[in-house]
């Protein structure tokens, strides 16, 4: 283990730690649910990554992985009153299981044709949901709580741990990836999808791959949105938002590395969230619009490309 | 049996309709492989226009549609120069951040029409507007065969134009290879530019059609993104009676399902159906590429 | 003209047919390749040849005809898995990953395609790679980035990266286009290098003097069929072969 | 000018709560919510934001309550549900306001009530529909003149029987509130022995309802129950008037949300005739209570300058009389204590603009005051037109009425 990665896994420990502490040093609720809403984001973009960013295969299905994750542990929660910890593993299963059905049927097709795809499938199943009257069907669900787990005080401080605990374990994920094998056969087939098979890339079984890792990471982060609302109705859970969000998050923060996603999903985020609570109107998606079209124009690569630019002009200037 | 007889036709009209709102998006993505996701906020933005000259002047809104055709060429001009510069003149990964911008510049649009227009959905009015054509016990709505008829004549002319006039040839040529004519002296920027503000400008009509047939709202765009793409590449891309075949197969099947099936599986059946393209025909219905 | 050898062909083409719509690319074409062989495929532009090589490589499936490699028959096999079981390929336009440096690109090679032979344990996997690219004399532009080559430079690159796979057939579209002539002598001599090393290599070319000095046997496709087969000179001297030159 | 008019709305209500220094020594009391600003909510959002801006005005310049300032602190929910516990959160523990006023409508509401029930804490409901049926909040209070689950449908399927209706056809939009709407509709029919002979959901967004207003018409029914939202209601009454219903069909309408807007009803004009609808609050005789008059001449300039709905019957005085429960309880306890002004709400009947009002034990009206009024006289492009009395005559409740339904339907299109 090299030195970089010590200090990662002491980072992650770290952070999880404070996670884990904040409850005993704020008692004020907000900042946690503030911090849930940045953190869901966090996982989502870090998953969207892992296919839009390292593959270069836009999902604008986001918000169909999401809100098939609210609604696998709203059923489970439903019809079997099943605790959080088996709604998140049912959640991850089914997401790697769409994932991989969505894969197989789509991904054989060029970029712009599987984000096509994608949106066509959030509509196909956020339709069915809707007809689903089990769990609640168009007029949504209203649930109860059960009782909090020790050692956490608070339901939401245990949502906001279980949500760092996803945010770690995607960023290992996706570090893992972007470092090995992997990561390099996704970045091939980004570059040149027919240059990388005929290099010997598996191309279409890595990007079944990457859809399945990402899918399931995906579901899981929508899995306590459930619990974190105590409602649920597919109008809110496949709503658009979440697609264009995650988009924006990744491509501002940078898709070449993992900690570009993690850096956009703060920052916007944070910004969203701090302009709920102060402008509080329209400009508010002025602000999400303006952000894309300068970011998108003004750094291509995003964050993470304009401090690697910097870092290498400063290296250049010592050289 | 008459019910099915008369959500067929409704389903062609409205199909029609489709065609109409989605051309522009067949020659900007189809043609030119732009990602042009804020191609329904444009559409929108032209609804909103054609709804100030008719409130305000009561200029009929078919009218009001051809009067702000030049003005969205040049808007069009204007928005295929910036993506050029900033996309394709770099060349790189151009799709995803192509995406990303559009759709900024589609929220962008949203919060203007907000500001200048308020939340209220708005609609126009005019002498073929909530009247209906009788044909023994069917009733058509005017408004839809006005929608038919405008639809239908703007694709046969659209085609025209690309089959027939030099220019167009040119715009189909730089669709398939760009080497090549560059070769034969002409710039492709220039006539994808240009293509681009003949795929603006039809959404005058297009945007007025809109209001005509259903009030609209600043985030109506959103429920067109999925619609207009579905069309265009259900169609094959670039095909413009591809497109207006595809759109009514969408319109028709829509409407069925909404009349005789469960209503509420609508979305999920016409959306279906693209996946399957998708699936089986990649390149569409009447696709260029094999 | 097919070949009487007691032993197997490394590559057996057989009765392959490509069409796009209505358009016969490839009609009916077999022809073996024997191991060792340098083998040079030529005709006019539009003849084939890049579809003959799309389809033994697997970037296009075939619906009639076989392609058997080593004794086995590929034909439904997926490109990456044809890489793994030894044909590389250069691309007529240089098609390098962009956002690697010349030794990521190579490293994609060793990553995926040495499965079947078994991984290169990690701590000789730069030095696996430096070698080939020393072969190639790419030594000087390892860590730079593949933007930054100048076009022989991006053929060598592929050709390096090809042989990264470790092929027993290596086929080579067009590597010499658009270089100048002692270019052009490089790029032969490291083609004629590596048969030397016992790979087999399937070179397709328009530089007649280069397919003349490279090939043991020649092939000329012209819409989609084989108009000759045989020697260098042979081939040349075929009056059907000239037609379809001057032809075009 | 215009930069002043979006970001003034919102925030414009803190910033006058703490820059005014009349009342110096004392804090302001502080009522927070949220409101939506955007999504398909910003139009009745606006308009009930600013019906709870006019009391408060109203309520500072006679002194404030207990002595103290109102404040009022309000967030955009963008129409989400998502949104809402967050902002709560802020509301109470950073903001740490005195009151909690529910957003408008249902969606974003729901997830607030587990979160008020947890705490204790007193939410002033504002407009939604059934919200605290499987929470049993004691403290929960629906401004809205609802009552009864059923008696909504229950309200027009009684006039259509009246008329002579014995079939049903049921049209809802597949989205939240509507579905409620037509499971109580189904429940009621039930018990009145109707048949229901069409029932579809129909998804949203859809562009065009002749289709499936034919197949409505094939059904045959005598009574046309629509539950629909705003861009759809105006897309079926254009397709009522180009398809037409049949003779038999004697009312129409019940639940249609959107024809409560001035910017729906101008857009239509006539092609609203004859349409028996749901209502909250109209210009006729019986309706004007004390303050009422007052309220609308305060609102009808500010409502234009904000370009928010200029007539603002169907939720601006709600929201005026939302502050104005609030206001008598927390004089008559004379303390800020929630469980204290819950008990005084429960406990009494309370005036307000649009009415007497008292509440029952699940916190909704006792009584419904959902009003059924049929459109009639209305002509094209004028919106003022409905400021004056008889354009939309009211059949329900009967304490209220000022007509009888004209039927059948086709009769009382002309």
């Amino acid at each position: 283990m090299n030195r970089n990665s010590i200090a990662f896994w002491i980072g992650a420990g770290l952070f999880l730690v404070v996670v884990a502490l904040l409850p005993q040093l704020i008692r004020n609720e907000y900042p946690f649910f503030a911090a849930y809403v940045i953190l869901q984001f966090i996982v989502l973009s870090v998953a969207w990554s892992i296919l839009g960013g390292y593959a270069g295969y836009v999902n604008f299905g986001t918000s169909a992985f999401f809100g098939v994750g609210v609604y696998t542990a709203v059923f489970l929660f439903k019809a079997t009153g099943a605790p959080l910890a088996v709604q998140l593993a049912a959640a991850a299963a089914v997401g790697a299981l769409l994932g991989f059905a969505v894969g197989l049927l789509t991904l054989r097709m060029q970029g712009i044709f599987f984000s096509i795809a994608t949106i066509a499938l959030t509509i196909v199943i956020e339709t069915s949901v809707t007809n689903w009257r089990f769990v609640g069907g168009a007029a949504g669900i209203q649930m109860q709580r059960p009782a909090v787990m020790a050692p956490f005080d608070g339901y939401v401080q245990m949502l906001v741990f279980v949500q760092a605990l996803l945010v770690v374990l995607a960023i290992v994920i996706a570090r893992y990836m972007q470092s090995s094998w992997i990561g390099r056969g996704l970045q091939a087939l980004k570059d040149d999808e027919l240059a990388a098979e005929c290099t010997g890339v598996p191309t279409l079984r890595l990007k079944v791959l990457a859809c399945v890792i990402s899918g399931a990471l995906m579901c899981a982060a929508g899995a306590p949105a459930a619990m974190y609302l105590q409602y649920a109705d597919p109008s809110s859970a496949f709503n658009l938002n979440y697609s264009v969000s995650v988009l924006a998050m990744s491509l501002i923060g940078g898709t070449a590395h993992w900690a570009g996603p993690v850096i956009g999903a703060i920052l916007l985020g944070t910004t969203q969230q701090l302009l709920t609570v102060t402008i509080s109107s329209e400009v508010n998606l002025l602000v999400l619009g303006i952000m894309l079209v300068v970011f998108v124009v003004a750094a291509p690569e995003g964050l993470i490309g304009l401090i690697r630019k910097a870092s290498r002009k400063r290296a250049e200037r010592e050289a | 049996m008459d019910l099915l007889l008369d959500a067929v036709v409704i389903g062609v009209l409205l199909g029609c309709f489709y065609a109409a709102v989605s051309l522009g998006l067949s020659v900007s993505f189809g043609l030119l492989d732009v990602p042009h996701v804020a191609h329904p906020a444009f559409l929108v933005m032209a609804s909103y226009a054609v709804f100030f000259l008719n409130d305000r002047f009561d200029i009929d809104p078919l009218l009001a549609g051809l009067m702000i055709t030049p003005l969205l060429f040049l808007f069009g001009l204007v928005a295929y120069r910036l993506y050029y510069e900033t996309f394709e003149k770099r060349g790189s990964d151009a799709g995803v951040r192509g995406i990303a911008f559009f759709f900024g510049v589609a929220f962008i649009i949203e919060v203007l029409i907000i500001l200048q227009f308020g939340v209220d959905q708005r609609s126009v009015t005019a002498t073929y507007i909530g009247k209906a054509w009788r044909i023994g016990d069917m009733r058509i709505p005017l408004r839809l065969l006005v929608a038919f008829a405008v639809a239908a004549g703007l694709t046969i002319l659209l085609s025209l134009y690309l089959s027939k006039t030099f220019m167009g040839r040119a715009i189909r040529a730089v669709a398939q290879d760009q080497e090549a004519l560059r070769l034969m002296g002409a710039n492709p920027v220039k006539i994808k530019q240009w293509a681009f503000g003949i795929a603006t400008a039809v959404l005058g009509i297009a945007g007025a059609l809109l209001i005509i047939v259903a009030p609209v709202d600043p985030i109506l765009d959103r429920a067109y993104i999925g619609r207009t793409f579905c069309v265009v590449v259900m169609a094959g891309l670039g095909s413009m009676t591809g497109t207006l075949i595809a759109a009514i197969i969408l319109g028709v099947v829509e409407t069925i399902v909404l009349t005789l099936f469960g209503a509420s599986w609508a979305p999920a059946i016409s959306f279906a159906m693209l996946l399957g393209v998708l699936a089986i025909r990649p390149q569409g219905l009447f696709g260029r590429r094999s | 003209m097919t070949s009487t050898e007691p032993e197997l062909p490394l590559l057996r083409i057989g009765g392959l047919t490509k069409r796009f719509g209505g358009f016969t690319a490839l009609d009916n074409v077999s022809v073996d390749i024997r191991a060792g062989e340098r083998f040079g495929l030529i005709g006019p532009n539009g003849s084939g040849k890049t579809t003959l090589i799309n389809c033994i490589s697997g970037a296009f499936r075939t619906e009639p005809g076989t392609v058997l490699f080593r004794g086995e028959d590929i034909t439904p096999l997926p490109a990456h898995m044809r890489t793994r079981r030894g044909i590389a390929r250069s691309f007529q336009i240089p098609r390098p990953f962009k956002s690697m440096t010349v030794v990521e690109n190579l490293m994609v090679a060793l990553d995926f395609a040495t499965v079947a032979g078994g991984f290169v344990p990690a701590a000789h996997r730069r030095d696996t790679v430096m070698a080939i690219l020393a072969q190639t004399g790419l030594t000087s532009k390892a860590d730079l980035p593949t933007t930054g080559l100048s076009q022989v430079e991006l053929r060598k690159m592929e050709l390096a990266r090809a042989m990264a796979t470790h092929p027993k057939l290596l086929i080579s579209d067009e590597a010499m286009a658009g270089l100048s002539s002692s270019e052009v002598d490089e790029v032969l001599d490291l083609l004629i290098k590596l048969a030397g090393e016992g790979i087999t290599i399937i070179m397709i070319e328009h530089i007649m003097q280069a397919v003349m000095r490279f090939s043991q046997r020649v092939m000329c496709l012209d819409a989609g069929r084989i108009i000759a087969l045989g020697a260098p000179d042979e081939v040349m001297a075929n009056q059907r072969v000239q037609e379809a030159y001057l032809g075009t | 000018m215009k930069r002043r008019t979006f970001l003034g709305g919102t925030i414009a209500a803190a910033v006058v709560g703490r820059t005014s220094g009349v009342v110096a020594e004392q804090p302001p009391i502080k009522i927070g919510m949220s409101m939506a600003q955007t999504g398909g909510l910003a139009g009745g959002g606006k308009a009930s934001q600013l019906g709870i801006e006019i009391w408060r005005d109203d309520v500072n310049a006679k002194g404030g309550l207990l002595g103290r300032k109102v404040e009022l602190i309000v967030y955009d929910d963008k129409s989400s549900a998502s949104e809402t516990p967050a902002i709560y959160s802020k509301l109470l523990d950073v903001d740490k306001v005195d009151l909690l006023f529910a957003p408008y409508a249902t969606v974003p509401t729901a997830p607030l009530m587990p979160l008020v029930k947890q705490r204790g804490l007193l939410l002033m409901g504002n407009f939604s529909f059934q919200v605290n049926s499987k929470v049993g909040h004691d403290m929960w209070f629906n401004n809205a003149p609802w009552g009864p689950a059923d008696s909504w449908a229950a309200a027009f399927l009684d006039l259509g029987q009246k008329a002579g209706g014995k079939t049903m056809a049921l049209l809802a939009a597949d989205q939240e509130f509507a579905q409620n709407l037509a499971v109580t509709a189904k429940a009621v029919a039930k018990k009145l022995n109707m048949s229901v002979v069409f029932d579809q959901a129909y998804p949203p967004n859809t562009v065009e309802f002749s289709g499936i207003l034919r197949a409505l018409n094939a059904a045959k029914p005598d009574i046309v129950y629509v539950a629909s939202y705003p861009p759809d209601s105006a897309g079926i009454l254009r397709a009522v008037n180009e398809i037409g219903v049949g003779d038999n069909v004697k009312i129409f309408g019940g639940g249609m949300v959107g024809l409560q807007f001035a910017a729906v009803m101008e857009n239509l004009g006539s092609l609203l005739n004859g349409v028996v609808n749901y209502n909250t609050w109209l210009p006729e005789p019986n309706m004007y209570f004390d303050g009422t008059k007052a309220f609308f001449d305060a609102y009808t300039p500010r409502a234009k300058e904000a370009k928010v709905d200029p007539l603002g019957y169907y939720l601006a005085p709600f929201g005026y009389a939302s502050g104005q429960l609030v206001e008598q309880a927390i004089k008559a306890v004379g303390s800020l204590d929630q469980k204290a002004i819950a008990k005084y709400l429960h406990g009494n009947e309370h005036k307000t603009i649009v009415g007497p009002i008292a509440f029952s034990a699940d916190g909704e009206r006792k009584d419904t005051a959902t009003l059924m009024a049929q459109f009639r006289g209305i002509k094209d492009k004028n919106v003022e037109q409905f400021r004056s009395p008889g354009k939309q005559v009211i059949l329900f409740p009967e304490r209220l009425k000022s007509g009888e339904l004209i039927t059948p339907f086709e009769a009382a299109r002309t």
